[in-house]
């Protein structure tokens, strides 16, 4: 094996996203520990916060490269700071592993030192709507709220598809920009349109205020409420059981999931942390893990390496059978719906939803976009 | 007690500069007594240091009796000293009658009705707002505004600077009718001929000490005095 | 004027400066970002401190350049030794707008201006993205080349970067001492005078808008090189906000206490963000404290230590720089 | 039809925005100070609220309390510190109130984690009223009534009373102000106490509509701004009008021009300064 | 009449100046003879101000014609106007307080030629001339000994003397001073009343006061103001006599006369 190594962890730490950066820092040392047991050398982790700004990132991550050396980076919860720090770090000659959400990533600015742990928009709609779709035929209107920035763009684009596709009816659509915090107008959009369902497309913070305010508007009682992209556990407990109670959230991953690996991550956190893992903290523990364990194989850091290694690596993932596809280094994995339980029916204090359905869909590379040499 | 107003060897600063350097004088009820001086002589200093809005570093005021030494504005205010200071400091933003209003206090012996009276010219601009007077017409409200707060000592700070004689008239005649109500009146004054119209006694100051005091009598007849320390000849 | 506020002490701090920075920085990149943050800071030092304009636009300026960049370069063929003069040029025209308007109001209302205007252009390069790449940015700007050789290495670009800050800022020295600079600390001392011994104070509040603006849409062009990136988050109300920060934090008595105020900024956030995730309740507090105790900011502290070993005249207490943002604006 | 619908709901916006700016308002029309820490007493209103529901605590306890709270941290502030800055130019109070924001913010979420959270609507006020297509919950319809009572109240307490003149004045000199007999310092601690303490209770009324998170603050801020410039610094109705108008505004655009929703706010910002300087109803 | 014109610096006809409703000001016709001392007398909110506004361009007149040297100017901006020849001091002292007593003339001779200042690259020492008017008008007003002292520092007297030396360096061809006395002790009031008259050899003056003693002494022509109207025009002798005036102004003289 190598001697020590380091893996930059370059998160919002500070402003509007330092939730999910607080526990991406958790997971990323939780499996540094695990590579250094294994591995018996010394790994560290080198947390960098991003602000969630891609200058600061893209500067952090240039100082990680030229000061302390670190060629593997596991982080990036933003689109926008994670294309623009995929790029610095191709430059740089390491390699970078995220779970950020805009398809560009591994689509058409896809690099060759770049790799995307969470399912892109595609798929992400794919495996929220067609069971939802099943589960209730008769729901043939359908609204969306979308934030308009490259992520809203692709979800919104694969509900258009797949809605054509099943001869259902998009009634309207609503962009808000990212800052909004204000969706009255939108839901009154929304109610005018008489929807079967209202599916959200904005993400954090920005879905927990939309859901909140629909439901005030009593549209849980008149329609299905879908959340396409749940940011994860800790989505949940903001909103409350009360709030989430039969609403559908598509989402990256579970805690609850019964598969090797994330029976004993959640093990580990429990005991470290006393809590059950989340998006944010699983996402950020994989991508460290799967940059660790290829350098390992690789016996070096050095990024093309480490990307060859990491390229085809087929592997047991915390969704099960995982594996990273050569053509456009996009890791081939499961997406969850999820359908929020009532307080009365959770076994625990976190057990805010059952698992409805899991699955993979995934376009070709061709189609994703991505020309990788 | 029938002093108005005593002050006793009051020394006050700006910053480091020593302004006042032991000020005494006092006004007996229903007085009005005049401060004279050349410019800087510390006129205003002195007002400001026996309303407390320059605190004396060392001396003692008594108002009506009371000692009001190291006292917070307000409260030497709310006490019966009022101050028309130099810049008048009208509210711009407030009407005239807002002006006024404000400054009504409980059991003063003027009502605004009287004010309109006294000063029809504020009467006609009531709903202006203050910085649309000109300098004659602020000064008379800042008066008329002292006048409602009910003083028992009142302080003016060259209240006739830039007037029109004609104005200075009437507000000599007011002064008087002020102090026949009862006001003991400290007045600070450039033009002698209103002294010599309105005072009692005299006090000269210069470079921030008393340097001679007089009453109205003896002051008119002793011009070396007058050409001393005012320079009224030069 | 005391000597280290005389134009050429400043030049040579701001040489010795440019030559010391490698010495005590280990980041290329962080050397490099004070350089050009110094020089957007004393862009806006120029209107806070000379003309007395307390501008919340400069963001605007500094995202404007760093598109500018990303645009040309990544879509046009024409050359960086080309790109930064129109960067400049576009900061003037939109300077030159935003300060048009701005400037018809005074004191608050002038300052609410400015931050309507950086709002509206955040919006607007939000909403227009496929000229800005909206929240993605303009990605893959390439770093200048020098004869062939691209400048990768973060030090080599950084002698790059020290070159323009030193011509910059070598200009606006010369444009402080020159008569309209003493005629724009006229304006803001007392700007109904200025008027009234027939100076168009508009026209030359409006000119000390383009100078700022040019020099400030530069710097944000050479930002957008450094990074390789063209972000949203540069044209955001908060950039404009950490500009004008880093303004106060320095002093506006002189150019140089901008750069002072640029690095001790940029450091001092660097570090303690790594040591503590709420480092800006620090900040914060920082700033509380440099409100209170440190009005000059931290060039007024130097002169005050200069003053001490050379037994010179203390300046007055309160910044006069300031003054012309005091006076709440009056009707005309 | 649509548009009605915006229109009523682009008023209840208002409503809520009004209350956000009027404090703004009132606080710059005495003390001739530019609060940017606004937003954060709009934040400590809605975590306040948040906790006190957390344990349990009637929402109807919950709002006032928390309100009071937040003004008598203000004062505090204000008494504290603030006071020793107002003879400073503007860009030292821009300076400390960004600084009392940022402070504020972390503190919130160091106590309360990154995280945010939902506040239950009041059962009293659970559900919705339906009026043919028009759907509205009966909080927001609770939240505009309130406002509206709390507005008129303002209204007479500020134009038409002698405290209001005197804050007013207050305003311009308080060397003048003290010479009449005014305790000027208590005067502006207590205006800028209740200013905060309004802010705290919109972030109270708006926590259940919007649940809590840390960086509701800011957003809350340039609202505040936008209305406060539009209806004329220090000018109440000014406050009532332009809130209204932005909230109406937003509304309409999110049917009109969704995305352009926020833009159209400042460009109505900078519209009205350009055209009436002194905004709406400014006096200044 | 041509010739009479020939020799006013400065003609209003029917001037008048409404602030809101209110009327400060109204046709007032005013011809101002070249290198004469002009003083504008009357009761407080008469108007002089507001027409010291209107003659400068610091406020729009709502109606009738201002005319410089035979040029019509009422349209003109009160920088241009200054570029012309018309220079004010104020009533209330405004002054740039921070920068030295040096500085506030060189910028005050600077405004001549204020396009001239947007030079970015020259330096404000360069020019000579304005460097010249400031010296000179040191001696003049002698104010050498504190030249480069900040002249928010100065005693009273002396920022008033500076005030009136603001307008002077502009070298216009009229000059306009409000209460050039005003607030100043007597042997200030001294220099100031010989400054004045000495104005008059280049300059013509045109000032308004309320102390009597310089006004009938220095003045060759007085105008008074009441309401906004012109009441009286003429020398002090006969205004001082004109019974309208001793009613609506003068009074029994108990101002002034004293000094
Ligand atoms: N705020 C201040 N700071 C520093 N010095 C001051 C201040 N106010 C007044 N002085 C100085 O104190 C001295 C006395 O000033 P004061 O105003 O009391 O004189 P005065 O007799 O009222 O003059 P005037 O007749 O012009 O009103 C003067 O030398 C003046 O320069
Ligand atoms: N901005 C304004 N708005 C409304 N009215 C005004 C304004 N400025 C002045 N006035 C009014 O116009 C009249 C003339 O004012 P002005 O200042 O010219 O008087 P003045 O002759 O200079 O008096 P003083 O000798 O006291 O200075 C006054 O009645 C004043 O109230
Ligand atoms: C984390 C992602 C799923 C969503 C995030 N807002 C992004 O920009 O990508
Ligand atoms: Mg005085
Ligand atoms: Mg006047």
């Amino acid at each position: 094996a190598t001697g020590a190594m380091t893996v930059g962890i370059p998160v919002p730490i500070s402003g509007a996203f330092a939730a999910n950066g607080k526990f991406a820092s958790m997971g990323a040392i939780i499996a540094a520990e695990e590579a250094a047991e294994n591995l018996g050398i010394d790994i560290s982790t080198l947390d960098m916060d991003t602000e969630g700004k891609p200058a600061t990132a893209v500067r952090r991550v240039q100082d990680g490269i030229a000061q302390d050396g670190v060629k593997l980076f596991a982080g990036g919860i933003l689109s926008s700071e994670s294309l623009a720090m995929g790029k610095e770090i191709e430059r740089g000659g390491g390699v970078f592993m995220t779970t950020a959400g805009a398809d560009e990533i591994t689509g058409s600015d896809c690099n060759s030192a770049t790799f995307r742990w969470s399912v892109p928009t595609f798929g992400a709609i794919e495996q929220t709507l067609r069971p939802i779709i099943d589960a209730i035929p008769d729901a043939k209107r359908w609204y969306t709220i979308t934030p308009q920035y490259v992520f809203g763009e692709g979800l919104l684009s694969a509900t258009t598809n797949l809605l054509a596709e099943k001869g259902l009816e998009h009634v309207g659509n609503s962009y808000h920009s990212l800052v909004e915090k204000e969706f009255s107008g939108y839901i009154t959009n929304a109610i005018a349109a008489k929807p079967d369902v209202l599916l959200l497309l904005n993400f954090g913070s920005q879905s927990s205020d939309t859901l909140r305010q629909a439901i005030s508007f009593g549209l849980k009682e008149r329609m299905t409420i879908v959340i396409a992209w749940a940011s994860g556990l800790e989505q949940f407990e903001g909103l409350g059981a009360d709030v989430c109670e039969g609403v559908y959230f598509g989402a990256q991953y579970w805690h609850s999931v019964d598969a090797p690996l994330n029976n004993a991550l959640r093990a580990k956190v429990r005991e470290k942390y006393g809590a059950n893992p989340n998006y944010s903290l699983a996402g950020s523990y994989i991508c460290t893990k799967l940059l660790l364990d290829a350098a390992a194989k690789a016996g070096t850091t050095d990024g093309p390496a480490v990307a060859a290694a990491l390229s085809g690596m087929a592997y047991d993932g915390l969704t099960g059978p995982e594996t990273i596809r050569a053509e456009d280094h996009q890791v081939m994995k499961d997406y969850y719906l999820l359908k929020g339980k009532a307080k009365a029916d959770m076994q625990d204090e976190d057990d805010y939803a059952e698992v409805v359905s899991a699955g993979q869909s995934f376009l070709s590379p061709a189609d994703s976009g991505c020309k990788l040499g | 007690m029938s002093e108005a107003l005593r002050i006793e060897d009051i020394h006050s600063y700006y910053g480091k500069s020593h302004i006042i350097q032991g000020v005494s004088l006092k006004v007996e009820e229903g007085e009005i007594v005049t401060l004279l001086g050349r410019n800087g002589a510390g006129k205003t200093s002195t007002l400001k240091s026996i309303s407390g809005l320059l605190a004396p570093k060392r001396g003692h005021v008594w108002i009506s009796g009371e000692e009001t030494t190291g006292w917070p504005a307000y409260r030497a205010a709310q006490n019966g000293l009022a101050l028309v200071p130099e810049h008048r400091g009208i509210f711009g933003l407030l009407t005239v009658e807002e002006n006024l209003r404000i400054s009504q206090r409980r059991g003063a012996q003027w009502s605004l009705a009287d004010i309109y009276q006294i000063f029809p010219r504020l009467e006609e601009r009531r709903k202006n707002s203050g910085g649309q007077l000109s300098g004659g017409e602020q000064q008379m409200l800042a008066i008329a505004r002292a006048l409602l707060g009910g003083p028992k000592v009142l302080m003016l700070d060259e209240p006739v600077e830039g007037l029109a004689p004609i104005i200075v008239e009437e507000i000599v005649a007011q002064i008087k009718k002020v102090r026949d109500a009862g006001v003991s009146i400290l007045l600070v004054e450039q033009n002698l001929a209103v002294c010599a119209e309105l005072a009692d006694r005299h006090y000269i100051i210069e470079l921030g000490k008393v340097v001679h005091h007089a009453t109205a009598a003896e002051f008119i007849a002793d011009h070396t005095v007058r050409d001393r320390y005012l320079g009224v000849n030069a | 004027m005391m000597l280290i506020n005389k134009p050429f002490f400043q030049f040579g701090l701001v040489v010795l400066t440019v030559l010391a920075l490698p010495f005590f920085l280990r980041s290329g990149i962080m050397a490099s970002e004070i350089l050009i943050y110094g020089m957007v800071v004393a862009a806006s030092n120029l209107l806070l401190g000379y003309t007395g304009l307390l501008s919340f636009g400069q963001g605007i300026f500094f995202g404007a350049g760093s598109y500018l960049a990303g645009i040309v370069l990544t879509r046009t063929g024409v050359p960086v030794g080309l790109m930064l003069p129109m960067a400049a040029v576009l900061g003037t025209v939109i300077a030159t707008l935003v300060g048009g308007f701005s400037i018809r109001r005074q004191g608050v209302y002038f300052v609410m201006l400015t931050l309507a205007f950086s709002q509206l252009f955040y919006f607007l390069a939000y909403t227009f993205s496929d000229l800005t790449g909206g929240d993605n940015g303009l990605l893959d700007l390439p770093r200048p080349t020098l004869n062939g050789v691209q400048l990768v290495d973060p030090w080599s670009y950084y002698a790059y970067v020290g070159v323009c800050f030193v011509l910059v800022f070598a200009a606006m020295l010369m444009v402080t001492q020159s008569t309209f600079g003493r005629t724009l600390i006229a304006v803001r001392e007392n700007e109904e005078r200025a008027a009234a011994i027939g100076f168009p104070v508009r026209v030359f509040k409006i000119a000390a808008f383009a100078i700022s603006g040019a020099v400030t849409a530069f710097a944000g062009a050479l930002h957008a090189m450094l990074i390789g990136v063209a972000p949203l988050s540069s044209i955001e109300y908060h950039t404009s906000e950490i500009i004008l920060v880093m303004t106060i934090i320095g002093g506006s008595s002189s150019l140089y206490a901008s750069v002072l105020g640029a690095s001790f900024y940029l450091l001092m956030a660097d570090t303690l963000s790594s040591i503590w995730p709420r480092w800006l309740l620090l900040l914060g507090l920082m700033l509380v404290v440099v409100a209170l105790f440190l009005q000059k900011g931290l060039w007024g502290l130097v002169e005050k230590v200069y003053a001490l070993l050379t037994h010179s005249r203390v300046p007055p207490e309160v910044d006069p720089a300031n003054l012309g943002t005091d006076t709440p604006a009056k009707g005309e | 039809m649509i548009y009605l619908f915006q229109v009523l709901n682009g008023i209840g916006l208002g409503m809520l925005y009004f209350l956000l700016a009027v404090g703004l308002s009132i606080i710059f029309g005495l003390l001739q100070f530019v609060n940017f820490a606004h937003g954060a007493f709009y934040l400590l209103g809605a975590y306040l609220t948040y906790d006190l529901v957390e344990r349990d605590v009637s929402f109807w306890v919950a709002m006032p309390a928390a309100a009071i709270i937040v003004a008598l941290v203000a004062g505090l502030t204000e008494a504290s510190l603030l006071r020793r800055i107002y003879k400073l130019p503007h860009t030292f109070h821009i300076l400390v109130t960004v600084g009392l924001a940022l402070i504020i913010q972390e503190f919130v979420i160091v106590v309360w984690g990154p995280l945010g959270g939902s506040v239950a609507t009041p059962k009293s006020l659970a559900g919705v009223m339906i009026i043919g297509d028009f759907i509205y919950p009966y909080y927001r319809i609770f939240a505009i009534c309130f406002t509206a009572v709390l507005a008129f109240v303002l209204y007479w307490a500020l134009e038409r009373t002698r405290l209001g003149a005197i804050v007013r004045a207050g305003s311009e000199s308080t060397e003048t102000m003290a010479l009449l007999g005014y305790d000027t310092l208590r005067i502006n601690t207590a205006v800028f106490a209740f200013g905060a303490g309004l802010a705290g209770l919109a972030g109270a009324l708006a926590a259940p509509i919007r649940g809590v998170e840390p960086f509701m603050g800011v957003e809350a801020l340039s609202v505040a701004f936008v209305v406060v410039v539009i209806g004329g610094m220090g000018s109440y109705v000014g406050a009532l009008a332009a809130g209204l108008l932005v909230g109406v505004i937003q509304s309409l655009m999110a049917t009109i021009w969704p995305e352009g929703a926020r833009l159209m706010i400042y460009v109505a910002m900078a519209f009205v300064i350009i055209t009436m300087p002194r905004g709406l109803f400014g006096r200044v | 009449m041509t010739q009479t014109t020939s020799k006013d610096a400065l003609v209003t006809s029917g001037l008048g100046v409404t602030y809101n409703k209110f009327v400060a000001l109204a046709d007032v016709d005013l011809n101002i003879r070249e290198n004469s001392v002009h003083s504008i007398i009357g009761p407080n909110g008469a108007g002089k101000t507001t027409l010291f506004h209107a003659l400068t361009g610091r406020v729009r007149p709502s109606s009738g014609k201002i005319t410089l040297g035979g040029r019509d100017i009422t349209n003109l901006s009160d920088n241009e106007r200054v570029r012309r020849g018309i220079a004010r001091s104020f009533q209330v002292t405004s002054l740039f307080p921070d920068l030295s007593v040096h500085e506030n003339l060189r910028l005050a001779a600077q405004g001549r030629t204020p396009w001239q200042a947007l030079a970015m690259w020259r330096r404000a020492e360069s020019n000579r001339n304005a460097m010249a008017t400031a010296d000179e008008m040191l001696t003049r007003l002698s104010l050498t000994r504190v030249a480069h002292r900040a002249a928010g520092e100065l005693a009273h007297g002396q920022q008033r003397r500076l005030e009136v030396g603001m307008a002077m360096a502009a070298r216009p061809r009229v000059i306009l001073m409000d209460e050039p006395t005003s607030g100043m002790g007597i042997d200030d009031i001294e220099t100031m009343k010989d400054l004045i008259q000495g104005l008059a050899t280049d300059h013509t003056v045109l000032f308004i006061e309320h102390n009597m003693g310089i006004v009938m002494n220095i003045s060759d022509t007085v105008t008074v103001l009441r309401l906004g109207r012109k009441l009286v025009e003429g020398p002090p002798a006969m205004v001082r006599d004109d019974p309208e005036v001793k009613k609506a102004y003068l009074g029994n003289m108990i101002t002034g006369d004293i000094a």
